[in-house]
């Protein structure tokens, strides 16, 4: 028996790329402009107490460009620039990019998440930096505009990451991106490694990757590690994204209750991909994108309306 | 942290007609180099702020050697170091060079 | 009147004092150390197998429990130093003296050790050489082996990872030596029967399975652009102008850097058939592409890899696997293998020197050998000729008549000139040096002698130090590829300009390469799951590698 | 000051507040007529998932019935509950959530006050006292992101370097002053006065003119950078192509 080898498409991966290579390929050719960029060096003021270096652009690309023609607003954190974490510079740029999409009303936004959380160099700076963007995010999205997160990642989306996660419009994951509040090192550190061992890749990704995400409803789109397919899913949702008021917050209220009621006992993902249906839950993590977008559609349909 | 600063004549003005690009990240063994069509087009100057100490020669070197083979006239190269080896710091240096050269990137 | 027997008398004795605790040959693994304490005598030659990636684990705890009354001044003779008990065993008295082969895991320790004086060095070997003592004057006495499952007559299945065990067992049976071995499971009938029943003595059933090391995985996502930009350059100016078909990897990101490129770089230089085509290899799943894409004809394996084994089982017009489809490997067979009949040897290193002898070792680490020396020596007896060896060997020696010349296998250390937190991988003298001399060692541990090396490959280049006529071009030629390091930067740059015009050095842009183009999106695979993905879902990756 | 102490200085005419499973949850009347809706976090109770999505629910069921009425969180908590069923139940949408609906209340005209009395850190903070409109705190709150032994083995720094370098940088070290030096917290209220007239002096201050804490942290000297930058960024989004 022969078949035919796989060949890795040359597709320019999402999680390999920078920053700068995410917003560059996301975007319309040659239409981003960005905004404080790294030659007015504004970098952060608090870093060299920790006699650490610094990162022209504080570690977040944030810039204005074109989106199959559309004009929309895109932020981009580099997670491999102190794990994509928010510190006093670093967010300010969010919250300015996100208080100026309140005021153009209809002006969507992108963030494209790559963050272990708040930078604890500049803790207390980065903790409000979260809360600050968190009322410009909602503000502007009462005001009319769709904010869409984009999360796949080296950094994943952590901490207070992971509440702004939550506060999107609408969310697209790769099977890299993983959504959560407590690291997998901090639950290991505080609760002992018999309630979390950070080393089991496979526990982490169960419990806090893409595809359980999309599972449970906690990302609306999953996609392929390409920067092609979350350019595809970033135009996909800006569609379909809800507006944000009372009626999204009553839904989100029902669709939380429904999962805890649902999967409150679990113990396990897999638990809850077997609750869900799923007969072969093991085989899950395994599975290409495309099988993996096929059963969960099939399994949970998105709501765009409770977020 | 130790910071460096070099001056040196290139032989001809680096092409293209960006005014600036940047590459690489500030990361372990990593580092960004931001390049900025700034200077006289036969002067180049290359800013080093690294956390690790007592490489003085080596940067120099590094940086003699990357003037030598890519002439970058007019080009002020500015670099936040994470800690590179010689080698990466060269070919991130090259690679600066040949984003601010090529166009419609 | 002269006993004749008097070995086979004593192998009878201890074979009576441990079926004490045997029903037939099966032992309980609770009675496993009463087992060790009856049969393994003071001063016995013991090999404990620690193979380079499978353990006798159960046996090693066992051998750490006994009474040290009853049981003490052993002396090991094992190629893997691998488990923490296979060094206890030197603290608590129950062995005294050690020659091995490999220490990987526990190269820290194991320095401390000796420089404490808590271990009795014999000697550091390589794996083959190991092997040969096991039949000259390091025969054991009693071998503790390790299989996957056993009949109730002792009959063996070692599965993918058969390694060392046959070499254990040939010389200890043979020689009188008692064989116990622990296995997974007991089973009515074997798969295969690796080492038949007669040659093994005790049979001890483990509660777990094995302890292997998945020693020999590379994840893609690790792979540098320094490392590719090396890997471009062993290809396209060494792997091309020798045509070099048989060889041998070493482990390490640079090697694999080579194999993720031959499917994309490679194929672009019009290789594909024309070099790497028969291995003396483990199964690296960073070949995985290479092989799917029709590159690789034959690989002899010296022991399996985790996760490779339903792969392999895939692709047996490939790997040598028994007739019941599970890959054989054999160190023994494979190290020689390397040795004659391959034509090159591709491997890195931590240390070179400006003569060109290299070293693993640190002032603070001893790793030992392996099987690298071994593959990486030119084999004095090798009588057919090659290509690769004849071009070698004339480039080596161009005057001598060529029916008389001897050929060379091509040695080439791959290597970054920084090595880990910058730590040059240069020097003017090796720490192997400082490290004979503190321990009183007749010879430094070097791990290729620099009369062995042909190649040195760096990103900055490669020094062909088979052209090189005097001392002194030798070290220019070294210094020529070494970098930004003290040795790089004190070189004579004349002189290097002019090796470079020989072909001596050649720098990247001599081989028309330039190292912009050193990027990842050439490998064949950037992630594990591209390697899954390449073997149709073949290759079960172990869970350090994957998030499933 | 305990809890009952705090309850009965904010409302010495008498509250309903009552707690349940390290939840608060009720009302009191205010000097001026008015009543203000209370919920909270209580005795260090970790937020978790359950918690999180009671305390949305019932700011949800305030917003259903009308009106604008003020909302009080009190809160010393844990950090957000640090377990695997939490996270993997996506604890990260309950938090945000509820953050989401006391902004939401905030935006809808109604004076949201956070009073931070106790503990709190990491997510459970950024969901409640700091998802209000006005956060104030009593003294001796004892606000953290992180607790320094979670910080030292993600930042590989020594516990004892870290508190070397937290007595020069207000920054990144935890503590309610430090806080409040980079904006996150509006007034540190006497203990020894009114809490109710406290209360009453805040609820008459002028209309909320959107989120100044950036302002406040420059002018107090805790955030040299973040009003500028998000300013500029700003102004630069809105300037016409």
């Amino acid at each position: 028996m022969t078949s035919t080898p796989f060949v890795r498409h040359n597709a320019p991966s999402w999680y390999e790329a920078s920053a700068r290579e995410r917003v560059r390929g996301l975007l319309d050719a040659g239409s981003f402009k960005e905004f404080i960029g790294p030659e007015q060096r504004e970098t952060s003021p608090h870093l060299g107490i920790f006699d650490l270096p610094r990162q022209f652009d504080d570690g977040i690309v944030v810039g204005r460009g074109k989106l199959s023609g559309k004009p929309v607003f895109v932020a981009a954190q580099e997670g491999r620039f102190m794990g994509g974490a928010f510190g006093e510079v670093h967010g300010a740029k969010l919250t300015g990019l996100l208080r100026a999409a309140r005021d153009a009303k209809s002006i969507p936004v992108l963030i494209l998440f790559d963050t272990g959380g708040v930078r604890l160099q500049e803790a207390n700076a980065g903790e409000l930096a979260i809360g600050e963007i968190m009322r410009a995010l909602l503000e502007a999205r009462r005001a009319g505009a769709k904010v869409i997160g984009l999360i796949g990642g080296r950094a994943g989306c952590y901490g207070g990451g992971g509440l702004l996660a939550g506060c999107c419009s609408a969310l697209a994951v790769s099977e890299h991106g993983r959504i959560a509040v407590s690291g997998p090192e901090v639950i290991e550190t505080n609760r002992g490694v018999e309630e979390f061992d950070s080393k089991d890749r496979s526990l982490v990704w169960r419990t806090m990757g893409g595809k359980n995400r999309r599972l449970i409803g906690g990302a609306d789109a999953f996609v392929d590690d390409t920067i092609e397919a979350f350019r595809a899913a970033a135009l996909f949702l800006i569609e379909r994204a809800p507006a944000f008021g009372l009626d999204v917050l009553k839904a989100e209220q029902a669709r939380l209750a429904e999962r805890l009621n649902r999967f409150g006992a679990c113990a396990d993902g897999l638990d809850i991909w077997k609750q869900e249906g799923i007969v072969d839950a093991a085989s899950v993590p395994g599975m290409s994108a495309e099988d993996f977008t096929a059963l969960a559609n099939r399994i949970r349909e998105p709501r765009y309306d409770a977020r | 942290m130790e910071t460096f600063s070099y001056r040196h004549k290139a032989e001809r003005r680096s092409t293209g007609s960006k005014a600036q690009a940047i590459i690489g990240v500030v990361a372990s063994g990593n580092l960004e180099v931001l390049v900025e069509r700034v200077l006289p087009d036969t002067e180049c100057q290359v800013e080093v702020s690294t956390p690790i100490t007592g490489f003085g020669s080596v940067w120099e070197a590094v940086i003699t050697d990357f003037v030598e083979r890519r002439s970058p006239g007019g080009l002020k190269l500015s670099i936040n170091d994470g800690g590179a080896r010689a080698d990466t710091v060269a070919l991130r240096l090259a690679q600066a060079v040949r984003l601010i050269e090529e166009e419609g990137r | 009147m002269t006993d004749w027997r008097k070995g086979q008398g004593a192998r009878d004795a201890r074979i009576r004092a441990g079926a004490k605790f045997a029903k037939g040959k099966i032992v309980e693994a609770r009675d496993a150390t009463a087992l060790l304490e009856s049969v393994i005598l003071p001063g016995d030659r013991v090999c404990l197998e620690g193979d380079n990636q499978k353990q006798a684990d159960l046996l090693a705890g066992a051998l750490a429990a006994v009474d040290v009354g009853k049981v003490h001044d052993l002396h090991m003779v094992q190629s893997g130093v691998v488990l923490p008990e296979h060094l206890d065993i030197f603290e608590t008295g129950v062995a005294k003296r050690l020659d091995y082969a490999f220490s990987g895991p526990q190269s820290t320790r194991i320095a401390k050790m000796l420089f404490g004086g808590k271990i009795e060095l014999g000697a550091v070997h390589t794996y083959l050489e190991l092997f040969a003592r096991y039949f000259i004057d390091l025969t054991p006495n009693v071998a503790l082996i390790v299989a996957i499952s056993a009949d109730r007559d002792g009959n063996l299945y070692t599965g993918p990872n058969t390694e060392d065990t046959p070499t254990v067992v040939e010389a200890t049976t043979f020689k009188d030596g008692v064989v116990i071995a622990q296995v997974n499971e007991i089973v009515d009938k074997v798969p295969r029967v690796d080492i038949p029943g007669d040659r093994v003595n005790f049979v001890v059933k483990s509660d777990k399975p094995f302890y292997v090391e998945p020693l020999f995985t590379r994840d893609p996502g690790a792979v540098t652009e320094a490392q590719i930009l090396t890997a471009m350059l062993a290809i396209k100016g060494i792997y091309e102008p020798y045509g070099v078909r048989r060889l041998n990897h070493g482990i390490g990101f640079n090697t694999a850097a080579i194999e993720l490129l031959l499917p994309t770089y490679g194929e672009r230089l019009g290789l594909k058939g024309k070099v790497a085509t028969h291995f003396a290899l483990n199964p690296h799943p960073t070949l995985i592409p290479a092989i799917e894409s029709g590159w690789v004809q034959q690989i002899h394996s010296f022991g399996g890899e985790v996760g490779m084994e339903d792969y392999i089982r895939a692709r047996p017009d490939i790997y040598f696997t028994g007739p019941d489809g599970s890959l054989r490997s054999n160190r023994a067979f494979c190290q020689t293998a390397g040795l004659y009949a391959c034509d090159m040897f591709i491997g890195s290193t931590l240390q070179i020197d400006l003569l060109g002898n290299s070293s693993t070792v640190t002032t603070s680490r001893i790793a030992g050998f392996g099987g690298a020396p071994n593959m990486g020596s030119d084999a004095r007896g090798r009588r057919h000729p090659s290509d690769p060896w004849l071009q070698a060997g004339k480039e080596a020696d161009p005057d001598s008549p060529a029916a008389l010349r001897r050929g060379r296998k091509l040695v080439v250390q791959i290597v970054e000139s920084f090595g880990d937190k910058n730590v040059p991988t240069f020097v003017e003298k090796l720490d192997a040096l400082e490290l004979a001399e503190k321990l009183g060692l007749k010879l430094a541990p070097v791990m290729v002698y620099a009369d062995d090396v042909t190649h040195i490959v760096s990103e900055a280049g490669i020094a062909n130090l088979l052209l090189c006529r005097t001392k002194d071009e030798r070290e220019q030629a070294i210094r020529g590829v070494a970098g930004y390091t003290d040795v790089g930067r004190g070189r004579d740059k004349k002189m290097v300009q002019h090796l470079r015009e020989r072909g001596v050095v050649r720098w990247p842009e001599d081989l028309g390469i330039d190292p912009l183009e050193a990027d990842r999106s050439l490998l064949a695979a950037r992630s594990i799951e591209d390697l899954v993905q390449w073997s149709g879902g073949l290759y079960a990756a172990p869970s350090r590698f994957r998030n499933w | 000051m305990t809890l009952a102490d705090i309850l009965a200085s904010l409302f010495p005419a008498g509250h309903d507040v009552v707690q349940e499973g390290g939840l608060l949850f009720g009302s009191g009347p205010l000097k001026d007529g008015g009543r203000i809706t209370v919920i909270g976090v209580a005795d260090r109770t970790p937020l978790g998932v359950d918690e999180a999505l009671r305390l949305a629910g019932h700011v949800l069921a305030i917003l259903e019935q009308g009106g604008d009425g003020p909302i009080l969180v009190l809160v010393d908590s844990d950090s957000q509950r640090m377990s695997k069923r939490d996270e993997l139940l996506g604890l990260n949408e309950f938090l945000a959530h509820l953050a989401k609906c006391l902004i939401y209340a905030g935006l809808q005209g109604r004076h949201t006050i956070g009073l931070l009395y106790g503990h709190s850190a990491a997510g459970a903070f950024i969901a409640t006292v700091m998802a209000t409109r006005s956060l104030v705190a009593l003294p001796g709150a004892t606000p953290a992101v992180m607790d320094l032994p979670s910080m030292s083995r993600v930042t590989k720094l020594s516990i004892e370097a870290l508190q070397e370098k937290a007595k020069s940088t207000p920054v990144f070290a935890p503590g309610l002053d430090n806080l409040a030096q980079t904006g996150a917290v509006l007034a540190i209220w006497d203990d020894k006065s009114s809490l109710a007239d406290q209360l009453q002096a805040l609820l008459g201050q002028a209309e909320d003119g959107g989120d100044r804490r950036d302002r406040l942290g420059k002018a107090r000297k805790g955030r040299p950078k973040a009003a500028d930058i998000a300013e500029r960024v700003h102004d630069l989004a809105l300037q016409p192509e």
